[in-house]
């Protein structure tokens, strides 16, 4: 459905002085998402990954630069195209409550959103009540402001903004921070329920736990491109069945399993070296991984961007 | 803040990641702001010496000369006593320049603080401010003038501290109100939980939000009081009439809106109109460069 | 029952200190008049005052009670208030209650148009100028706003006065109805059409400061979270501005037009002078100037009350506005 | 229960809320020529064959805002419209008798014995009698307003048309008091009289909208001549600013006062009526030498600058007078060279050759001034400078303060001008120059201005100037036994070839111009020959109403 090629963001912004210097977010950074499928894109937080979904929706500051290609259901997604169809076919699920209007009641604004994706009043009326008992929020949720609900309320609410219309994209921006675990497992579980009814779900999160529970598929994210894109199943398997060092240090870094951290931190945004951008940290790191960006290419069924993995 | 689509900037990639510029001149977004701002402080400056530079020749009376419209031997024409319009608006940039720039900056602060402190403390604290805002605005504007004027000794101080004490309440109720919305914003309750108190709470998370709103009370202000200065001169409480003051200039060519002499209104209008739209231009671009919203863009 | 109780008490509270306020004007204003430097048997006399010889002086005194001291003189203009006399003003000859009433019932219709015009045209500037920042029409509006800002508004009444009543002939040169007319003759037409010139001007004058704050808090509106997540659901400009621009906007706004509210009860001495439209505001200016006692503290009481009564609407509709006042138990 | 409150007030706010954010449609002007909507006045035709208009708006100002009672001071400069007076002044400002017939002044030149006509009557219809007469003097003398009718001590009746008037001390000006204060009837003066006057006047008061107009109408019952202009309209527009101007620009008024700058403007239909008047303006001087002396009231007595006698002599001959009168003015004034230029007692042989730089620098050499290193005159060690003040709120005294001073400093004088409110003149006014605005057709302006007695008594002779010869010549002129007799003296006053007041002899003050009053007339208004008017308040130029005639037909 949604394909996604050497994508680039980068931003034009000002040092100190007067100097201006360009930040390259987000570099050759390929992701592509099936319907009814979940593709988890999971790196460290602060790397850019919620400019990928500004990216795709269309809404991005204007100093910042785009490059490559985005298709969806096979067409080219143009601004123009972009502009038609978010809202409509491609919706985006927020992070905080900051995103809801705080002075107009939360029904309302799930009822707007319907309205902006199609349907009249008396359907988008009926969709917004049919969402709000299907995540089981209470018949006054619909009166309340956004500074009265709990963290999962507002969830749910911002949740059933993308399911009163008739999208086939979602994208979640970091759905589950700072909520309790329970929420959490909910949470996730309705972005399945929205995959197994046909939608495409795009989870970009930095919990890699959160992200294995519903992901079929996982992108490993660093540094602005994506490393590896591995079957969630390949992480039951333990590190061997990972293929980039980064994953598998990211899979070692875990409390269940050796817990051990990785040295170092990752390169900055614009100073990003010639070669591969994991070199630095790399244990496998050669002579030739610091010369050219190594290309993406297929391994044991995904993808990787190392010269060194093998199968 | 960015249109539907994003139109690629005028700048193209470089691999070592130092902004390359197809053309030279072609400045960036912030040096365009640091150059404006250096522009409108360059005005400013020669608004306030232009008086001195120019001399004070054009300003004795020459009856013969009188009522003449703008010619190259004067560039802004002649008043009805001869007088060279040019010297005298240039002399009354500069006198009321500072009238405008004090009264409105110190009744915008004053405005700014008890607004801030009504709101964030509340209770009684708010009570009495408002209620003191309103006997302030209950009184006529020009009783208080003159009365203030009168007790300070008249002149340019007594038009500023006049203007000073009765302006501000405009400005502390709208700042009053902002405040009393972002009370209740998740950041400012979350620091009143760490135990902030609410002073530090005040200045370092709701100030610069009301820098905005601050920002525009403060250049509206500017030429209200230049114009209040002129309603106190007729009154005798403010200067000497014939001295040239912006306000003055412009109350007195009133007189002659109906003879035709349309340069006695319309070039010192536009003298003081120039003054405020470069305190705007100003104002807008010190909030471009500090409100983080807009850094970077 | 438990209702009325407590509108009752909410009334009773905003009534008592409405009789706090208007009792320290009076007294602020009543000192501050003695201490004014205008002697006001100078300002009775006027222009002529080369030719009256002193006795004729101290007899003028006497007459209007000026040669008490200020306490005798409080205390006798406070006993009249009780008795809802408010004084005879020096100035029109008068009583102070006949001279405020029928100057504010001409001129209330003239001012409620423009106080109303005023606002709703500054608000819908300011919209469009936030809406649209930096482009064309951002920068017309504010050096729009900034140059009525900086004119002195007499001279912009007098251009239009001009323009539309001398060479256009379009609208009557002055006054509230045609010159010649009695009281009684004049048709609800002719008053209009001597309605329409001083409310347009007094409106365009007095935008700037509406305009320039809505406009203000509108851009920092559209640069929210919430505005960035209704672009993301589609929304268009307009769309933005009608369902998150307008409601988060009303703040600064209604601040403004509450606290104008006072004018429409002190009227324009520019609707006055310019175009000889009675009001008040001459009367306050005059009773200012030549000290006239009794007519200035009529004028202060009641704009006192307009005053009052403007900023506790402005205060409640915060609530109404913004539930997170009203429930947050923000400032009563 | 905050469910109620909100609720309601939501009601409210969301009314101001609709009418503030919905767009309102503002009427736009509707398409109406003016004169069709008021059918009385005259349709716009060519200027000749203009029909006379039902009645006739005049826009000259001078609105008594605290209303129309004589005994209050309405109509001290004349004319009272309303109510007759005993006597009036004709185009020439002689005596004339109006409601008298005739008056005797006693020898001691305490009583006066006046007689009225039998035939008037008020406009209520009932006669005036001397009671009404008697009635009126003396309640303007108790009452505070603005007519000085102080030297009165009692007013009694002696015949059912005559009356006599017992004075304090003799004072032959009183005879200004009969000229101008209107007879009220005893029978119906109130304390709203002044709302709704009713006198014997030629006109009657119809309807007062405060502010705005004021509409008379011939008083049948009128003794006088009947006017032929039956029904007026006075028109309180912004007078002193353009109000007037621009109602005569747009048509809708026959008589219009405008200020000498607009003057020079044309206006179709209309012309030009330029007014002598009286109202004249000059620079005073503090008379006396700065001794340390103080007011009663604490105000510094004397300046040594201005108390030598050639520095006021050179400043007097300096000044170029037909300059001042021709940038100030527009021309439409005439120079002035003593307190009561135009009069009938003025002094023809006071006036000089002024713009006289050569005898000025001549009088300063002679009084002893040297050129001091700045060119700025010096004597023993006095610095030829001083200050004059003007008031703050009147423009053309301003520019006649800035213009003398510029004319004056080429002899070396520096005159510094500052601008004040009356309150603060008030304390400056006995040791500065003050340029001051006088002229009345009552002669005690001149006693008191420059009588020694007066000096320091209100705005009496501020330069305490007193030269005994002056006040017993003053003294002779008030005692004289009628206003005939009484001219030889104010004239001796001024200059007797040998002593005087004005510039040839002490030159106690520098008078600079008389200001003509300009109006706008239409053309078919033939208005006579306007009297010289006084100092510009009231309205002067109704004084020969009565016989204003409509010439078009």
């Amino acid at each position: 459905m949604l394909h996604v090629q050497n994508l680039t963001v980068a931003f034009t912004v000002y040092e100190r002085g007067l100097a201006q210097k360009r930040l390259t977010v987000i570099t050759d950074l390929d992701v592509e998402v099936q319907a009814g499928e979940v593709v988890a894109i999971v790196g460290a937080s602060g790397s850019g990954k919620s400019l990928l979904a500004h990216a795709i929706l269309g809404i991005l500051p204007h100093n910042a630069d785009l490059g490559g290609t985005m298709t969806f259901e096979g067409e080219a997604l143009t601004p123009a195209r972009k502009e038609a169809l978010r809202g409509k076919q491609i919706v985006l699920v927020p992070q905080s409550v900051a995103s809801l209007d705080p002075l107009m009641r939360v029904g309302a604004q799930v009822q707007r959103a319907a309205q902006l994706s199609g349907q009249r009043s008396r359907a988008a009326d009926q969709a917004v009540d049919q969402a709000f008992r299907r995540y089981s929020l209470p018949e006054t949720t619909r009166q309340r402001y956004p500074f009265q609900l709990s963290g999962g309320m507002a969830r749910r609410v911002l949740v059933s903004t993308a399911v009163v219309g008739s999208a086939k994209l979602v994208i979640a921006d970091e759905p589950t921070p700072g909520l309790h675990p329970q929420i959490v497992a909910e949470t996730l579980g309705h972005l399945r329920e929205l995959a197994d009814e046909g939608c495409g779900v795009l989870l970009i999160t930095h919990d890699i736990e959160a992200a294995l529970q519903i992901a079929d598929r996982v992108a490993v994210f660093y540094a602005g491109t994506t490393v590896e894109m591995a079957l969630a199943s390949d992480f039951a398997h333990g590190a061997t069945a990972l293929r980039h060092p980064y994953t598998k240090a990211l899979w070692r870094a875990l409390p269940q399993n050796e817990f051990i951290a990785l040295a170092g931190t990752q390169p900055n945004p614009d100073a990003l070296p010639d070669g591969c951008l994991f070199a630095d940290r790399c244990p496998l790191v050669t002579a030739a991984c610091r010369v050219a960006r190594p290309e993406s290419r297929s391994l044991r069924g995904g993808l990787v961007r190392c010269i060194h993995a093998e199968g | 803040m960015s249109q539907s689509s994003t139109t690629p900037a005028t700048t193209t990639l470089s691999s070592s990641g130092k902004v390359a510029r197809i053309y030279p001149w072609q400045m960036n977004r912030r040096q365009k702001t640091v150059l404006t701002i250096g522009l409108c402080l360059g005005f400013f400056a020669l608004a306030l010496l232009g008086g001195r530079i120019i001399g004070d020749a054009g300003l004795s009376t020459n009856l013969p000369s009188r009522n003449q419209a703008p010619s190259l031997a004067h560039p802004f024409g002649t008043d009805w006593l001869g007088r060279d319009m040019l010297t005298r608006t240039l002399h009354g940039l500069s006198l009321s320049l500072w009238v405008g720039l004090l009264a409105a900056t110190f009744s915008a602060v004053i405005g700014a603080a008890l607004g801030t402190i009504a709101a964030t403390i509340g209770g009684w604290v708010d009570t009495l401010l408002t209620w003191c805002i309103d006997v302030f605005f209950s009184l006529p504007h020009l009783v208080l003038l003159i009365m203030i004027a009168f007790a300070v000794g008249g002149g340019t101080t007594g038009v500023i501290i006049a203007v000073a004490c009765t302006h501000w309440t405009g400005l502390a109720r709208i700042i009053r109100a902002e405040v009393l919305q972002l009370r209740s914003a998740p950041y400012v309750q979350l620091a009143a939980q760490f135990g902030r108190s609410p002073t530090w709470i005040a200045c370092e998370h709701m100030l610069p939000h009301l820098v905005p709103q601050f920002l525009v009370g403060l250049i509206l202000l500017f030429p209200h009081a230049i114009l209040h200065e002129a309603g106190l001169t007729f009154i005798g409480i403010g200067l000497s009439p014939h001295l040239p003051a912006i306000g003055i200039i412009l109350a007195e060519s009133m007189r002659y809106l109906a003879t035709g002499y349309w340069w006695l209104a319309a070039m010192p209008g536009a003298a003081l109109l120039i003054a405020v739209k470069l305190f705007d231009v100003l104002g807008e671009h010190v909030r471009a460069l500090i409100d983080p919203k807009t850094r970077q863009s | 029952m438990q209702i009325a109780s407590s509108i009752l008490r909410f009334t009773a509270r905003k009534l008592l200190r409405l009789l706090i306020l208007l009792g320290a004007v009076a007294v602020f204003s009543f000192v501050l008049i003695n201490l004014s430097p205008i002697d006001p048997v100078n300002a009775y006399i006027g222009a002529d005052m080369l030719l009256i010889s002193p006795e004729q002086r101290a007899l003028i005194a006497t007459r209007w009670g000026l040669d008490q001291p200020m306490t005798v003189r409080f205390a006798r203009w406070a006993e009249q208030i009780l008795q809802g006399n408010l004084g005879v003003s020096i100035i029109f000859n008068q009583p102070v209650a006949t001279v405020i009433a029928d100057r504010f019932s001409t001129s209330l219709a003239l001012m409620a148009t423009a106080w109303i015009l005023s606002g709703a045209i500054g608000f819908v500037l300011g919209i469009l100028a936030g809406m649209r920042e930096g482009s064309l029409i951002d920068r017309a509006i504010r050096l729009y706003a900034y140059t009525l800002a900086s004119s002195p508004t007499f001279w912009v009444a007098l251009l239009l006065l001009i323009i539309f009543s001398v060479s256009l002939k379009w609208a009557p040169f002055c006054c509230a109805s045609p010159p010649g007319l009695l009281p009684d003759q004049v048709t609800i037409t002719q008053r209009l059409q001597h309605l329409i010139l001083p409310a347009i001007t007094l409106s365009i004058v007095g935008v700037a400061n509406m305009a320039l704050h809505t406009r203000q808090k509108l851009i920092e509106v559209l640069q929210s979270e919430y505005a960035l997540f209704a672009r993301a659901q589609g929304e268009s400009i307009w769309g933005l501005v009608q369902n998150h621009g307008i409601r988060n906007v009303a703040l600064p706004a209604i601040t403004l037009q509450g606290a104008a509210l006072s004018e429409l009860f002190g009227g324009a001495v520019l609707a006055e002078q310019v175009f000889s439209y009675p009001g008040l505001g001459q009367a306050t200016v005059q009773a200012a100037i030549r000290s006239d006692v009794p007519l200035l503290l009529g004028i202060v009481f009641f704009s006192a009350i307009f005053v009052f009564v403007g900023n506790t609407l402005a205060d409640l509709a915060y609530q109404v506005i913004d539930p997170r006042i009203r429930i947050g138990g923000g400032a009563q | 229960m905050r469910r109620m409150r909100t609720l309601l007030l939501g009601l409210i706010i969301g009314l101001l809320w609709l009418s503030a954010c919905g767009t309102p449609t503002a009427p736009a002007p509707t398409q109406t020529t003016t004169t069709a909507s008021q059918p009385t006045t005259a349709p716009v035709a060519p200027a000749t064959t203009r029909s006379a208009p039902q009645q006739l708006i005049l826009a000259i100002g001078g609105e008594s805002e605290d209303g129309y009672d004589p005994t209050l001071g309405w109509g001290r400069y004349g004319s009272p419209l309303f109510q007759s007076t005993l006597l009036q002044r004709n185009e020439q400002l002689q005596l004339v008798n109006d409601l008298a017939t005739d008056y005797t002044i006693s020898a001691d030149k305490l009583v006066w014995t006046i007689n009225i006509r039998q035939d008037a009557k008020f406009s209520d219809g009932k006669p005036v009698t001397s009671e009404d007469v008697a009635y009126t003097f003396t309640k303007a003398q108790e009452s505070g307003g603005k007519t000085d009718v102080t030297t009165l001590d009692k007013a009694v009746v002696t015949g059912p048309y005559q009356v006599e008037l017992h004075l304090k001390q003799p004072q032959i000006t009183f005879v200004q008091r009969l000229a101008t204060l209107g007879i009220v009837p005893k029978h119906a003066h109130g304390p709203d009289y002044a709302q709704k006057p009713i006198g014997s006047g030629p006109y009657t008061l119809v309807s007062w909208e405060k502010g705005k107009q004021l509409i008379v109408e011939a008083n049948p019952l009128y003794y006088g001549t009947q006017p032929q202009i039956k029904r007026l309209v006075f028109l309180f527009v912004d007078s002193e600013g353009d109000g007037a101007f621009i109602a005569a620009k747009a048509g809708q008024v026959q008589v219009a006062s405008v200020p000498p700058s607009l003057a020079v403007q044309q206006i179709p239909n209309m012309r030009l009526v330029d007014v002598k008047s009286v109202d004249n303006r000059g620079i005073m001087f503090p008379y006396v030498a700065d001794e340390g002396k103080k007011t009663p009231t604490g105000y510094p007595i004397g300046n040594n600058v201005t108390a030598d006698r050639a520095i006021r002599q050179a400043i007097n001959y300096v000044i170029d007078r037909k300059a001042l009168v021709q940038g100030v003015l527009e021309g439409y004034g005439s120079p002035a060279y003593g307190p009561v230029s135009g009069l009938a007692w003025e002094q023809p042989q006071a006036t000089i050759e002024d713009t006289n730089l050569a005898t000025a620098k001549q009088l300063l050499a002679d009084g002893g001034w040297q050129a001091g290193s700045d060119g700025v005159l010096v004597k023993d060690g006095l610095k030829a400078a001083f200050t004059l003040i003007y008031p703050a709120s009147d423009a053309t005294r301003q520019a006649l303060a800035l213009s003398a001073a510029d004319m004056v400093r080429p002899l070396g004088i520096t005159i510094n001008v500052e601008g004040k409110g009356w309150d603060d003149i008030e304390k400056l006014m006995h040791s500065n120059a003050i340029l001051f605005g006088w002229g009345s057709h009552d002669q005690t302006e001149m006693y008191n201005l420059y009588h020694s007695s007066a000096a320091g008594q209100g705005f009496y002779n501020t330069g305490y100037y007193a030269n005994q010869s002056i006040d017993s010549t003053l003294d002779l002129a008030l005692g004289a036994p009628s206003e005939q007799e009484a001219i030889a003296f104010w004239q001796k006053a001024q200059w007797d070839g040998t002593n005087g007041f004005t510039t040839k002899g002490d030159a106690a003050w520098a008078w600079l111009v008389n200001l003509d009053h300009t109006y706008f007339v239409d053309q078919c208004l033939d208005i006579g020959t306007p009297q010289i008017e006084p100092h510009g308040h009231g309205w002067p130029i109704t004084a020969g109403i009565v016989n204003w005639k409509w010439t078009c037909k």
